[in-house]
């Protein structure tokens, strides 16, 4: 039990681990929550299960707004947006986490194709953002750092 | 910052404590009595450090567990800790306007 | 459920705040016990009948979920319906008059 | 480095001010004395930011670091407060079992923050806001909300919602006010705890500098914004729910809410911070 700085911040390890984890699913879902997708632990196969076999193509098309460091794991403030055209669903991803797909958004015919959330971030990790359009898929990715064993405000 | 934390348990381990230990009683107080004597005047104090209490609960399970050496040196450990508060109390009590930042 | 909608030029600027624990299945309670997972699945917006936002959410979106976007082709006082259900057959339902800003 | 040799040039100045300070007088005007005690502390962050802008300082850390303080503006977009808000609003007006509430113990429809805290020369003691509400619910046959968080968090969060903009301007009147504005003063720069650490050790010296990968938030608007939600806590929680954090964090045992030690903290606190404005609730991370 030495006198040790390291005590400063241990209070953080049980709040930060909130990791976003679908361990087993619950039986009965709504009929059209993407389950397959929610419950797949790496990000191919949540990929899959969302958009089956279509192929994937690097964008420049679409932006992610996220902090550079985000200051608290489970408060993440995100905004996903595209210019490209005919896009039907933007999707959210964090490989990272236990369970990476974290949200997907049907882009409505009056709908703008931009969608702002606040999600978990177990780590420092990449934000993969999916846009589909006609049959194809547009990919990006971003990094965003995650500061473990905060103590402040 | 560990200088002055070593420099604190040294005088805490002077002779504040000899009051307790010198107390002519016809059995000398346990280890895990003196550490919740000195505990109380540090938290009468208002400079109590948060892992004392704890330290102590740890001691007498130990004993009831007849671990008598582990319970002596958790008892020991509060006792440093009960020590170090008070001399804490009184240097921040003496010292606390120089520490206003010019 | 909070909502905000404000008309910002030529369209809708809706924000939403929507009380839910968002547990993940993963966090234990004070007693070492797992929490079970209790989560939003789905959100879903309408103007006059038609759908102009739909989101399928996991636990990895934060407590209190916040979700914001932008719709066209509605005017101040129209009426925006907004309704959520969660993995154990929880729901909820609101509807808010859009502003002007 | 820089820092250290601003201090020292500006340390001769300092001591020239002090010198004005004290003036005889029949009676001590304590007032004078806690001017120019706030008078020094707010040039202390004058001097050491230059850049920022006094009112600023009521959104704490966010008015040294640029990256925090965008990602702040993106909370303060919906703030997960404005649940907590309603909810103490709820709460504000529901009906005592003798069919009073809270609101019949507060003026102004309890747009009142900027009234407290304030020193009870009756009592002798510090009055906090969460004290008075509290206090209105036993005087009304009610039990105390719990300290720390919860409903008297939320109550508080209404309270200073509906009272922001109102300016801060805590009053030191007499022998015995001074006495526990100085029992604040000592807590504030007294060391304590396993750490040896002390409020200003932080949150004055260290105050925009790095502590491990948190930036310190300044002394100065300390007390402004509270309650506030913490992305950490999950929650709303009180002023003195971060100062039971910040005293677990440096290993000294914390004091309970409302105690008379960290009510003598906050009127200190609070008083340093004098001119700037009430702008809680806030969200913090």
């Amino acid at each position: 039990m030495g006198i040790s700085r390291r005590n400063f911040c241990k209070t953080i390890a049980g709040s930060a681990a909130s990791v976003a984890v679908l361990a087993a699913m619950p039986g009965k879902l709504m009929a059209n929550w993407s389950d397959k997708a929610f419950a797949a632990d790496k990000l191919e196969d949540a990929i899959a299960a969302k958009y089956g076999s279509l192929p994937i193509e690097e964008s420049t098309a679409i932006q992610i707004k996220a902090p550079e460091i985000a200051e608290n794991g489970a408060f993440v403030p995100v905004t996903i947006s595209t210019t490209i055209p005919g896009v039907t669903n933007m999707s959210i991803f964090t490989p990272a986490n236990f369970s990476p797909m974290v949200a997907s958004v049907d882009v409505m015919p009056r709908m703008k194709p931009e969608v702002s959330l606040r999600i978990r971030m177990a780590k420092t990790a990449n934000l993969v953002v999916i846009a589909q359009a006609g049959g194809k898929l547009y990919r990006v990715t971003r990094e965003v750092k995650v500061t473990i064993g905060g103590c402040g405000g | 910052m560990k200088k002055v934390l070593l420099l604190l348990s040294m005088v805490a381990l002077m002779p504040s404590g000899a009051g307790v230990l010198a107390a002519p009683a016809a059995a000398a107080p346990s280890l895990i009595e003196q550490a919740e004597a000195a505990r109380k005047e540090a938290d009468a104090l208002g400079f109590e450090w948060r892992d004392t209490s704890k330290l102590i609960k740890s001691a007498n399970e130990a004993l009831d567990k007849g671990q008598k050496e582990e319970s002596d040196k958790l008892a020991s450990l509060a006792l440093l800790q009960s020590r170090a508060a008070i001399a804490q109390a009184k240097s921040t009590a003496k010292n606390w306007k120089m520490m206003i930042p010019k | 459920m909070k909502i905000k909608a404000i008309v910002q030029n030529d369209a809708v600027s809706v924000k939403m705040l929507i009380p839910h624990p968002m547990e993940t299945g993963r966090r234990k309670d004070q007693n070492g016990v797992l929490v079970p997972h209790h989560f939003i699945t789905e959100v879903t917006a309408s103007h006059n009948g038609e759908t102009v936002f739909h989101a399928e959410i996991g636990p990895g979106v934060s407590k209190d979920p916040y979700l914001s976007f932008q719709f066209t082709g509605a005017k101040v006082g129209d009426k925006l319906k907004v309704s959520w259900v969660d993995n154990k057959g929880g729901a909820e339902t609101a509807e808010e008059a859009i502003t002007a800003m | 480095m820089k820092k250290t040799i601003q201090r020292r040039l500006l340390t001769g100045a300092l001591v020239l001010m002090t010198a004005l300070v004290t003036k005889p007088a029949h009676a001590v005007n304590y007032q004078a004395l806690v001017d120019a005690d706030v008078k020094k502390f707010q040039g202390y962050f004058r001097k050491e930011f230059p850049d920022v802008k006094f009112e600023d300082y009521g959104d704490g850390v966010y008015a040294l670091d640029e990256d925090a303080r965008k990602q702040w503006k993106e909370m303060e977009e919906f703030p997960p407060y404005e649940l907590d808000v309603e909810a103490g609003k709820a709460l504000f007006n529901k009906p005592f079992a003798n069919g009073k509430s809270l609101a019949s113990c507060f003026p102004n429809g309890g747009a009142v923050r900027g009234n407290y805290p304030y020193f009870d020369e009756k009592r002798k003691q510090v009055v906090t806001l969460e004290m008075a509400i509290n206090e209105c619910r036993v005087a009304n046959g009610e039990k105390p909300y719990p300290g720390f968080k919860g409903d008297l968090a939320k109550v508080s969060a209404y309270m200073a919602y509906i009272s922001r903009g109102q300016k801060i301007d805590v009053k030191v009147k007499s022998a015995a006010a001074y006495n526990a504005y100085m029992k604040g003063k000592a807590f504030f720069y007294g060391k304590r705890g396993q750490l040896n650490m002390s409020c200003s050790g932080c949150h004055m010296e260290y105050a925009g500098r790095h502590l491990r990968a948190e930036i310190m938030s300044p002394a100065l608007g300390h007390t402004t914004h509270f309650p506030v939600f913490r992305s950490k806590w999950g929650e709303i929680g009180t002023l003195h729910k971060r100062y039971e954090g910040c005293n677990d964090n440096i290993g000294a045992k914390p004091f309970e809410e409302q105690s008379e030690e960290y009510r003598d903290l906050e009127f200190f606190q609070t008083i340093m911070s004098n001119g700037l404005k009430f702008n809680g609730p806030a969200a913090r991370k």
